[in-house]
């Protein structure tokens, strides 16, 4: 089943993509699909395990379900300070 | 927690810290250094996702008041385009003794460095720029035990 | 290393650590408390002798920057009177990491507390008045190995 | 042989002597020696295990040599911070 999900992007994941968001129409079960999903379409090598993501502005482990109409936002690995 | 686009004034900071009952205070601030990993820098520009940083960074303030007896306890960083020598992240604590502030004061400056939703890019004088990685993963190369490390952080969260 | 009978301005020792090539900066300061061991505290008397309280911090400071790469180590200790809330001692170290920053900090104060001939007597609310004992010895009583922690100081020295 | 030491007391050291200076001729050999004669004549019960001294102006050992016409610093417990 197909679902709109919003995705965000932010810092090195925003230039890759060449955009801060964008939503589309996906075969996704968890965040993990949608990361898997995206990786592929923007040719990012980030591993998944030193990213985050949150959905719906809350922090969210990567088995997440998402749901249509979620907003998903791909944050890669941060350094603060 | 708080985010900020000025210039971050350290002693407006810890003027309201001050407490009575607190007879240790410590501070730490992280400051933009013209140098990193051989590279001349010349600035950095720092992008965070402030609702998500605002509420991890309470949470990490919570946690540090919990884990410590502490008397107060605060943080601000800085965001947008920093020169060097400036205050890019302020850490303060206070509490009746020294032990805990030092403590809960590296404590929540470890966490936010590597829980905040806040990225850095650095500028080098010869022109290139980057985005810098996770502390964490930069020393210790993308080990099984690193990624041990950001699992339990997903785990955590 | 510096003794001074006005009150310690943090902002101002602070700005002279300043350092292009430093990334941590790490503050302690030593606040004055309404109470110890129980009792309600009015205000603290600061004795120093003077010329040996600033070798013995210079001596400090020395080590501690021997032992980490610093950038920059200072330490300023107030005597005379001291109300609540007023700062008797401060100590500011600079260097590229936190590691050492804060190590060294904590080193610092640790040192200065044990070795450095300053003394304070408590004003209490019951009009009482009482000198402070070394800090190690109220912790740890008069055992064996506290002792030794004294003989060893004096043996450094 | 009677050497003239010239004494000052610090702190609680002080009030217990009831005077910051003294000097006094006295038959001693070491540091530890000015020490003990001092806590007979002053009353103090403080253990030398906590106590400093230093001879003109410098940190000392308790089993420093005292030579006429030094000036000793006797310290109590120190409490800084």
């Amino acid at each position: 089943m197909s679902k709109n999900i919003t995705v965000r992007y932010f810092a090195a994941f925003r230039e890759h993509a060449g955009t801060g968001e964008e939503t589309l129409a996906m075969s996704v079960a968890t965040a993990r699909d949608v990361f898997d999903k995206l990786r592929d379409r923007h040719g990012s090598s980030e591993p998944l395990g030193h990213c985050k993501v949150a959905i719906n502005d809350e922090l969210a482990d990567w088995d997440t379900t998402v749901n249509d109409g979620d907003t998903v936002l791909l944050f890669p690995p941060v350094a603060g300070g | 927690m708080q985010l900020c686009t000025v210039p971050i004034r350290p002693d407006d900071l810890r003027e309201r810290l001050l407490d009575p009952a607190a007879g240790g205070y410590v501070a730490f601030e992280g400051w933009i250094r013209n140098e990193n990993e051989g590279h001349t820098v010349l600035r950095l520009e720092y992008e965070a996702y402030e609702p998500l940083a605002v509420t991890e960074g309470e949470r990490i303030l919570a946690e540090a008041r919990k884990r410590w007896p502490l008397r107060q306890a605060a943080c601000v960083h800085r965001t947008g385009l920093l020169e060097i020598g400036e205050c890019a992240v302020w850490v303060g604590v206070a509490a009746a003794h020294r032990d805990e502030a030092f403590a809960a004061c590296r404590y929540i400056i470890d966490q936010v460095k590597v829980r905040l939703p806040i990225w850095k890019k650095e500028h080098y004088a010869d022109g290139h720029s980057g985005w810098v990685n996770c502390e964490r993963c930069a020393e210790h190369g993308d080990t099984a035990q690193h990624q041990a490390v950001h699992a339990e952080q997903k785990v955590r969260q």
